[in-house]
């Protein structure tokens, strides 16, 4: 693929302009702004990646775009000029929020994908019926044609048996496929505009290349102009054409993808680059696990299966076989990483191990107990010794909770501490995620991403377990803070002998941070060994075909690499 | 460490206030937000406050009769005498009877004597919760022979607006006995079986299916004729409404357990199992926060059905009987007739049922809206 | 004989014979209370819901072999053309009229007497026991068959109030059931009748299923079956009364037997429908709406009369007037034979009664629950009754609680407790735990509610809780109460409801049901009565084989007196004259009706003379 | 699996059946007395004298005589073999010629009353969380406890005597008079539809209000939820957004108690029925009960406990239906 020429070609018209957009929460004691006068534009077949610091307004611009900020925000000033045709522009910002004219903007002719695509989809209804439901309202087709589009869009997005999966729902679908679903719902409309918010965080990297290569893919045919938030600063360097960067609610830096990477001037964007590269070698302040330290858990012969029940009046129902024959170890002190596909069944050992499924067949021994079968007191004590972090923060946190409560929640029914040293115990638990304690009152819908993302890590910290299953827990986070939330779980190893199961996309990451990997697929482990030996020598096709997908962090290398794919032992 | 205490968003800026505040302060400033909440509130004290001292309260004896008064029509307050030059000086004109012989219809005329009224003097003697004996009134007529009527009289010639103050006592306590039982039931059981599911959920649902095949008129009518008649009227109100709720809670118990049904593979609440937290936590603080807007709905709406079940189970011979007073009592009493077309002011205490209601259910709107995370 | 123009069209075409052959030789021939009518119309009456089959014989009538004369003075012939008694009232010869027929076109004759008699009142099987009215010295009345038109009535011993008896609803069977029809339910005649119950759900003998189809006097299938034949004025049609009928449509008998003064067949309306409402707010609605011609049943709580006044001119109707047959609206029957020794001791000293009914203000309880009509009054026969005893009906019905409590200390109840009420001989505080039937008589707790408090003067203490119907008759039943509230009859009907005067009802009696059993049972049930209740009903058993009317009089003035001496129950005030409506425009209903079950108002003043006024 | 599931609980619905008729019959036989003493009671008021032997001789009529169990016995299997529901002592007919109009009236009348409240109160229930604390809503809301508020016999009497004495119109019931024991017929139908309003109205204020404050209240709390601004940034108009998405979620208590509203409805009517004198079972049933005309009460408690049974499973199908995630049970 050819390099994008830079283009720095302002003269033609922008398809979306931002203009001083200032977007506040309107709270009971009064409003503060999170965004603050910010200015951008989105031209058409160009990609515009935001990247900036967790919590930084990101999220909340991409939902002012389509004019939904979440209840209590409104959009205090500011401009949103959007203008497919070059006639005239709209102002989006001062439409009707329930009117027809937004109505047929949204989803049409600007679509976007959220950020927690897990919470995102309606738990009730099928995936197919929410894709078809997007269809019908823009295009003009019938319902039947619309279902072939909706299949179609799956097996696009690379979800298997995509017509079956049509009639699944979304809490059947491992994270990754959630998110491709949001994907696909976005993208099934043809938009002029596409707002992607974090749209990968979930999927591995041969499935992020290949959404990826599809979005431009559209863009090409389309002309469609996307903005793209994203803490993966390779994907901005494969991506982008602009970035803008953004820091507490202000836009800091804005420009050329190339620009931005080799001389960033603010000091926020030259901390981020710097963290990139730190994140690309093995952390210096890794302590290595001894060799002769002790197994603290093995899992052998692990399988699951979910049995899906008929619908009902339809046909049989049929098992899939999330897990199937997992064999693993983890050293006390160590950090074993798992990488794999989207939808192998990482998040579902995890859950194993943590104890929340009732496993098919296998045995998880823990200290040498087997405590996939343990009755109720020892799972009760397992559970302070195992803590497990959710793929899905926002779906772990309890609505009706403050974040102050629900970090507490462990300390209090383990007997560990109450009244104020309990509070302070939550604040210092905060502040070392990198969250400001004040806000221990608010209530977890009240955060971004990244921010929802720590509260669950230092939850799953509180209570010095020994073995932590971290699923996806910095996906969500920019690169700076996740390097420190890494380097503060490193700390806890060092400190603690703390073992870690960690589930993670970004290599980057895993190299960072884990001594181990295995390598999963379609439920099995391909492959296990040291990190840097998997990296520099993978052994498995499916393991080559995962390194040669990601991502370098470098636009100058976009297109250099020969990057293949592995089509499985056809299932 | 250091770099990172600075890196939690735009949002603490001028906003330290809600910042620290505590969930429950936080509540208390969004239900005081809340005017009608705040307005359902203080009507609801007041009810109670009511109930609390209707003896001294009501100017007249409840239960007094009088043979000059039946069905005399409420009598209007004057502050302003002009009689004997300008005064402030309450009163009501005194009313005369004339019944017709023929139709039987009595008719009041307001004569010009005046019946003049002052605070807190004697009259009636009572004994304040039955343990106090006083007769000092809130109002009360100067002479102590005459008597006044606020809401008119019923047809034994009582005092109706003593009446309600007296009823208040009942329909506001009683029925709360009833919708606390029904909740505490409904929401454990309920909880129970929607959250463990299986056979514990299938034993439930069918017991409550069980309560609720029994139709209910024939369990009223057995109590009815199993009840001692000679119990006193409170005790056998009390062991109705403790059996309505026995029943109420099956509603309730239901829907908890439809939507616990949903929610227990929530990731928060497999969260919450995995922080350790004991069944009864899962169910009552994780789960059961879910439910709050239905719950509070649901409490509003029984306590109405409570306050007039009466008026129902009377055909039945059940529900308080006189000489005990509450607002289903009095309303049982006007229905008919008679009271529609020549005694509308027996339907008063209608008023005072709406009025608790809407105070309930204001003060529960307020409630819920303060409860609700997404409005904080 | 003229006809309704109604029935013009059907003998012109010959389905029905010409009114002549319809008619006996000697129709019974109707004087009309005011005027000769004319034809045509429909009376519109209510319902009460739940089987109120009674209301629908009080306007069709019993059609017996006598009836009242409508002032409830006398008995007259009715079906039977004319009857003769020997002297010692065992034998009662009747002599029906020669032609007459059912509303089929049957002949009704001797034979269908005669069938009532040997077919079903001395068939066991239908009869376990037989109906008390034709049973005398514990033997059933018999009969024989003189000639088609003439039968003979025998009793074992002396029946002096035959005649009367069978002009009250209860002694109608002679004459209710028509062979030809009903016999088919009879194994005697029918030996398939096996089949017919088979096929009938819900019957499993031929008694049953002949009740079902043929009816009884008190039963709502009476009404039930159009195919029945009757001697009735008007005759049940397709619109029949069944549980949950919501209206009752009866037609005119072309048939019937009587004729007014001109010879104009009866009845002069067409047709009689009836409404059913299942609450009487309901009828007083559909009163004042003006859709109801003539009632007084379900409306005539005296409450309701200003409202039914109020709508008068907009309903067109007017009020008539009943002479109320009970004799108070309310009495408290004391137990004499109370479970609770102390209590049963307190109640049997006369002095005690008379105080507590000197500690009741009645003008009080009038003005307020009797809107003020009525006397204070204790019970027993009314003024315009020839048994009316002053004693009986007024003594100590003034108000006197000065007299009251000094009585009450006298007899021992001196000793008060600290909210100022009396104790008895045990320290238990002299309370009394009544139940009445508040959802049929509401005002009976109106007027507890004042007695108590009235009582509190007197240091009594009253709580009185309203209850169901049958629990308050099985508290009766238990012979678990310390006094029952229920009206006392006995005003004009002394003779034929004697029950508060002695003991002589079995639920109604309430003042010592046990003794009532013991009576009736001749000694086997219930407990032995005092020596003044034995008194009182060996008078009666001499009363009732006598049928000399001033004899009978004599005797039953010696009961009275001495249930006026023993004072055993209390009543507040006599019972007012009853109120109905009546449309304007609806002729020949007299101003004033006695009401009574005996006398079942209106059916005895001839609704078949009723007609619409041009 | 929901046949085998559907079937599962019908099979269990026999003895579930059994059970409750039994307790039913005992329930109906727990007052003192049996029908006799009512019929007793009834003689009395009219003066009619029951000696010992004629109340022995009914009582064997009636198989009054013997133990309740064998009363019970008699009576379920004749019901369960020949389908005969025996005699009601009170009518002295047949059960089941008194029983099947009456249900199907009453199942008619609670039909159309649950739709009127339902269409009433679902857009209101809707309106009012969506525009919470708009005039509307606080108009809905206090018209809702009104309703909710005044008892339903006291409604319905209102209405009538302001019918009758401001409109003079016709009485309660279900027909005008040429229709009430007509046989069916179109015009029956139509006048039945012009009789209906007046019950369905006052039936229907009651659950008006409750479905409207269950509606508001589960709905706000889904308004907020993420899907909701994913269906909308779809640009699905709001109507329809709310009716697809959180509605369908705030349904869940409807399904959960939809079980029991017949048979509530079918007993919450008798009072008033009785005072519009709607030839519904719940007068009949009341009156049965309180004479003690056991088989005839019997029958009416039996139906009941049927529907209900019924409902309850229609109510755990639509769950299922409705939420998914029930479904991995
Ligand atoms: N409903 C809300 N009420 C109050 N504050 C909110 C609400 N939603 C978001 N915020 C605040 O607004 C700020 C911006 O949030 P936003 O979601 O845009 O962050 P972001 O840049 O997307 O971060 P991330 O990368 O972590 O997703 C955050 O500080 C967050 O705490
Ligand atoms: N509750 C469930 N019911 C049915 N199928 C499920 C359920 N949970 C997961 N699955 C299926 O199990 C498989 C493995 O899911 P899992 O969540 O473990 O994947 P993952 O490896 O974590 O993927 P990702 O990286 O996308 O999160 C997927 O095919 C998914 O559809
Ligand atoms: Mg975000
Ligand atoms: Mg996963």
């Amino acid at each position: 693929m050819p390099p994008i020429p830079m283009s720095n070609d302002m003269t033609a018209a922008p398809i979306l302009r931002v203009e001083d957009l200032t977007v506040g929460f309107s709270m009971r004691q009064g409003a503060y702004d999170v965004v603050h006068k910010i200015n951008f534009a989105l031209h058409r077949g160009k990609t515009t990646c935001v990247v900036g610091e967790s919590g930084s307004g990101k999220s909340v611009t991409a939902r002012a775009i389509l004019n939904i900020v979440p209840r209590p925000g409104v959009i205090n000033g500011g401009r949103i000029l959007f203008d497919p045709d070059g006639t005239g522009a709209t102002d989006l910002a001062a439409l009707d929020p329930r009117g027809k004219a937004i109505r047929a903007i949204r989803g049409g002719r600007i679509a976007m994908i959220f950020q927690e695509p897990m919470s995102s989809l309606s738990p009730v209804h099928t995936i197919g019926s929410q894709i078809v439901e997007a269809i019908l309202l823009h295009r003009k087709v019938g319902r039947k044609e619309a279902r072939a589009m909706a299949t179609d869009l799956l097996a696009q997005v690379e979800i298997p048996d995509p017509a079956k999966a049509l009639d699944r729902y979304a809490f059947e679908f491992s994270g990754g496929m959630r998110q491709r679903a949001m994907i696909a719902m976005a993208l099934s409309c043809r938009p002029d505009v596409l707002i992607a918010d974090e749209p990968t965080t979930a999927l591995d990297v041969t499935t992020q290349a290949e959404i990826l290569d599809l979005m431009r893919g559209l863009q090409r045919d389309f002309g469609m102009a996307i903005m793209f938030i994203t803490h993966d600063m390779g994907v901005v360097a494969e991506l982008a054409d602009d970035v803008v960067v953004m820091e507490k609610g202000r836009l800091v830096e804005q420009g050329n993808v190339h620009q931005i990477f080799s001389a960033p001037q603010h000091p926020y964007t030259q901390r981020l680059l710097a963290s990139v590269r730190r994140l690309e070698e093995p952390a210096a302040a890794k302590v290595h696990v001894s060799p002769e330290a002790r197994p603290i858990l093995a899992v052998e012969g692990l399988k699951l299966h979910f049995h899906k029940r008929a619908g009902l009046f339809g046909k049989g129902g049929d098992t899939i076989r999330a897990v199937d024959g997992v064999n693993l170890t983890l050293h006390e002190g160590e950090a074993l990483g798992i990488v794999g596909e989207s939808g192998s069944g990482k998040t579902t050992v995890g859950r194993c191990i943590a104890g929340v499924y009732d496993v098919t067949e296998g045995r998880i021994d823990f200290d040498g107990r087997d405590i996939a079968r343990a009755g109720k007191d020892e799972v009760r004590e397992n559970r302070r010794q195992i803590r497990m972090i959710f793929q899905d923060p926002f779906a772990s946190l309890n609505p009706r909770m403050t974040v102050k409560q629900i970090i507490a929640e462990p300390l209090i029914v383990n007997n560990i501490c109450s009244g104020q040293e309990l509070d302070d115990r939550v604040a210092g638990l905060l502040t070392q995620v990198g969250l400001d304690p004040a806000m221990r009152e608010r209530y977890p819908h009240a955060f971004s991403g990244g921010q929802r993302q720590r509260i669950v890590v230092a939850r799953a910290i509180a209570l010095g377990p020994r073995v932590i299953i971290a699923d996806e827990p910095t996906s969500a986070l920019d690169v700076s803070i996740r390097s420190q939330v890494l380097d503060l779980l490193l700390r806890f190893q060092a400190e603690m002998g703390l073992s870690f199961v960690f589930i993670s996309h970004d290599m980057s990451v895993i190299r960072y941070f884990c001594d181990r990997v295995a390598v999963m697929y379609r439920g099995r482990v391909v492959e296990i060994g040291k990190t840097e030996q998997i990296i520099t020598d993978p052994q498995h096709p499916y393991t080559k075909a995962l390194l040669s997908s990601v991502p370098l962090s470098d636009p100058r290398l976009r297109g250099t690499r020969q990057r293949h794919r592995y089509m499985g032992e056809t299932a | 460490m250091s770099d990172l205490s600075d890196t939690s968003g735009a949002a603490t800026t001028g906003a330290d206030r809600i910042a620290v505040a505590s969930q429950s302060q936080l509540i208390w400033w969004a239900f005081r937000k809340h005017k009608l909440a705040m307005a359902g509130l203080v009507i609801t004290v007041i009810l109670y406050l009511i109930g609390a001292f209707a003896e001294v309260l009501s100017p007249e004896d409840p239960n007094d009769q009088d043979r000059r008064a039946v069905f005399q029509p409420p009598q209007m307050i004057h502050f302003v005498d002009t009689s004997a030059g300008f005064s402030i000086r309450p009163y009501v004109y005194a009313m005369e009877r004339h019944r017709d012989p023929t139709s039987l219809a009595v008719t009041y005329t307001a004569s010009d004597r005046k019946i003049y009224l002052h605070l807190f003097g004697k009259g009636a003697p009572y004994v304040f919760w039955g343990l106090i004996p006083g007769d000092l009134h809130l109002l009360a007529t100067e002479d102590p022979s005459d008597r006044v009527f606020l809401f008119g009289a019923d047809r034994l010639g009582r005092d109706m607006f003593s009446r309600v103050l007296y009823g208040t006592r009942i329909s506001m306590s009683i029925g709360l006995v009833g919708v606390a039982i029904s909740l505490i039931l409904g929401v454990t059981l309920g909880g129970i079986s929607g959250y463990y599911g299986g056979w514990v959920d299938t034993a439930i649902q069918r017991v409550i299916e069980f309560i609720l095949s029994l139709p209910t008129i024939p369990v009223w009518l057995a109590l009815a004729a199993a009840l001692p008649p000679s119990w006193p009227i409170y005790q056998q109100y009390f062991v109705i409404t403790l059996i309505i709720s026995l029943v109420g809670w099956t509603e309730l118990g239901r829907v908890v357990r439809g939507r616990f049904l949903a929610l227990k593979n929530e990731d928060f609440v497999i969260a919450a199992r995995l922080d350790g937290a004991s069944e009864a936590r899962i169910i009552f603080r994780h789960m059961l926060p879910s439910l709050t807007s239905h719950i509070i709905a649901s409490l509003t709406l029984a306590i109405p059905l409570m306050i007039l079940a009466e008026t129902g189970l009377s055909f039945l011979g059940l529900g308080l009987q006189p000489p005990a007073i509450s607002w289903g009592v009095l309303l049982k009493e006007a229905q008919n007739i008679r009271t529609i077309s020549q005694a509308p002011w027996l339907f008063i205490p209608g008023l005072f049922v709406v009025f608790s209601v809407l105070a309930f259910n204001f003060l529960g709107d307020g409630m819920r809206d303060a409860a609700d995370p997404y409005e904080q | 004989y003229q006809e309704a123009p109604a029935l013009d069209a059907a003998v012109k075409a010959g389905s029905l014979p010409a009114v002549d052959q319809r008619l006996p030789e000697h129709p019974d021939v109707i004087t009309p209370h005011q005027a000769v009518g004319t034809y045509g119309g429909t009376l519109r009456r209510m319902l009460g819901g739940s089987n109120d089959h009674n209301s629908i014989l009080r306007i069709i009538g019993p059609q017996g072999l006598t009836r009242w004369t409508p002032d409830f003075s006398d008995v007259v012939p009715n079906v039977a053309e004319s009857w003769e008694v020997n002297a010692d009232a065992t034998e009662f010869t009747f002599h029906l009229r020669k032609g007459m027929k059912w509303s089929d076109g049957q002949p009704f004759n001797a034979d269908d007497v005669m069938f009532f008699v040997d077919d079903l009142l001395n068939d066991k099987d239908f009869y376990p026991s037989a109906p008390g009215n034709y049973v005398v010295n514990g033997q059933r009345m018999t009969a024989e068959k003189i000639d088609d038109e003439t039968v003979k009535f025998k009793f074992a011993a002396p029946y002096g109030l035959f005649v009367q008896m069978l002009a009250t609803p209860l002694a109608q069977e002679p004459v209710l059931w028509a062979k030809h029809y009903c016999k088919q339910f009879l194994p005697k005649y029918n030996p398939d009748v096996q089949k017919l119950i088979a096929a009938t759900p819900g019957v499993q003998d031929w008694p049953s299923l002949f009740r079902l189809k043929c009816g009884e006097v008190e039963s709502p299938t009476r009404w039930g079956n159009p195919d029945r034949p009757v001697l009735d004025p008007w005759v049940t049609t397709k619109e029949a009364y069944t549980a949950g009928a919501t209206r009752v449509v009866m037609d005119r008998n072309p048939y019937f037997w009587q004729v007014d003064t001109a010879g104009n067949q009866l009845p002069y309306i067409d047709h009689v429908a009836m409404g059913v409402a299942g609450d009487n707010q309901t009828v007083v609605l559909e009163a004042a709406a003006g859709h109801v011609d003539m009632q007084r049943r379900k409306l005539d709580a005296l409450a309701n009369k200003p409202v039914l006044a109020e709508s008068a001119d907009k309903g067109g109707y007017k009020f008539y007037t009943l002479d109320n047959a009970a004799s108070d609206t309310m009495a408290i029957h004391f137990n004499l034979t109370d479970k609770d020794p102390v209590m049963r001791k307190a109640l049997n000293d006369k002095n005690v009664r008379i105080a507590l009914s000197l500690g009741i203000d009645r003008a009080e309880i009038i003005d307020i629950v009797y809107q003020g009509t009525g006397e204070p009054w204790q019970i027993g026969p009314k003024k315009s009754s020839p048994l009316y005893n002053d004693q009986l009906a007024h003594q100590f019905t003034q108000y006197d609680p000065d007299k009251a409590n000094q009585m009450l200390d006298a007899e021992g109840f001196d000793k008060k407790d600290a909210d100022g009420y009396r104790l008895m001989s045990d320290g238990r505080r002299f309370t009394f735990n009544v139940n009445y039937t508040g959802i049929e008589q509401p005002d009976w707790g109106d007027a507890l509610e004042i007695i108590k408090e009235q009582w509190k003067k007197i240091g009594i203490e009253l709580n009185a809780t309203s209850v169901e119907r049958s629990i308050y008759y099985s508290r009766g039943e238990a012979n678990d109460y310390d006094f029952m509230v229920w009206n006392s009859p006995g005003g004009l009907d002394a003779y034929f409801d004697p029950r508060d005067f002695f003991p002589i009802h079995p639920q109604g009696s309430w003042q010592a049901i046990p003794w009532a059993k013991w009576y009736l049972s001749g000694g086997k049930d219930g407990e032995e009565p005092d020596a003044s209740n034995k008194e009182r009903l060996a008078l009666y058993d001499q009363f009732k084989q006598t049928s000399d009317p001033a004899k009978q009089k004599e005797i039953f003035g010696k009961i009275l007196q001495i249930a006026a001496d023993q004072f055993e129950m209390i009543g507040i005030s006599s019972a007012p004259p009853l109120y109905g409506v009546v449309n304007k425009k609806l002729g020949n209903v007299p101003d004033v009706i006695p009401a009574s079950w005996m006398y079942p108002d209106p059916a005895p003043t001839l609704p078949q003379t009723y007609y619409w006024m041009k | 699996m929901i046949w085998r599931f559907i079937i599962k609980r019908i099979l269990w619905m026999v003895p579930f059946l059994i059970a409750v008729s039994m307790v039913s019959f005992l329930l109906i036989q727990a007052p003192p007395g049996d029908y006799l003493t009512t019929y007793i009671a009834k003689l009395a008021e009219s003066n009619e004298v029951m000696d010992q032997a004629s109340i022995n001789d009914l009582r064997q009529r009636f198989g009054l005589d013997q133990s309740i169990f064998v009363q019970y016995w008699k009576w379920i299997s004749n019901i369960v073999l020949h389908g005969d529901f025996g005699m009601s002592f009170e009518w002295r007919q047949p059960v089941s010629q008194l029983i099947w109009e009456r249900m199907a009236l009453t199942l008619l009348l609670s039909m159309a009353t649950l739709i009127f409240t339902w269409a009433v109160a679902f857009p209101i229930g809707v309106y009012s969380a969506v525009r919470k604390y708009s005039v509307g809503d606080y108009i809905a809301t206090t018209l809702g406890f009104l309703g909710l508020a005044t008892p339903n016999f006291l409604l319905a009497l209102i209405l009538m005597y302001i019918g009758v004495v401001y409109f003079g119109s016709d009485v309660g019931g279900l027909f005008s008079d040429p229709f009430k024991n007509a046989p069916w017929s179109w015009d029956k139908v139509v006048d039945l539809s012009r009789h209906l309003w007046l019950p369905v109205v006052v039936l229907g204020t009651g659950s008006t209000a409750s479905l409207i404050r269950i509606m508001r209240a589960n709905l706000l709390d889904e308004l907020n939820k993420p899907y909701v601004d994913t269906a909308r940034a779809k640009g699905l108009s709001e109507f329809r957004l709310i009716m697809k998405y959180p509605v369908r979620v705030a349904l869940n208590p409807f399904v959960s108690t939809i079980g029991w509203v017949l048979p509530q409805l079918v007993s919450g009517a008798v009072v008033t029925a009785i005072v519009l004198s709607l030839p519904l079972s719940g007068p009949l049933m009341l009156q049965a009960l309180m004479s003690q005309d056991m088989y005839l009460a019997g029958a009416f408690v039996l139906m009941l406990s049927s529907l209900t049974v019924i409902g309850m499973l229609i109510s755990d199908i639509l769950l299922v239906l409705l939420d998914p995630r029930v479904r991995y049970e």
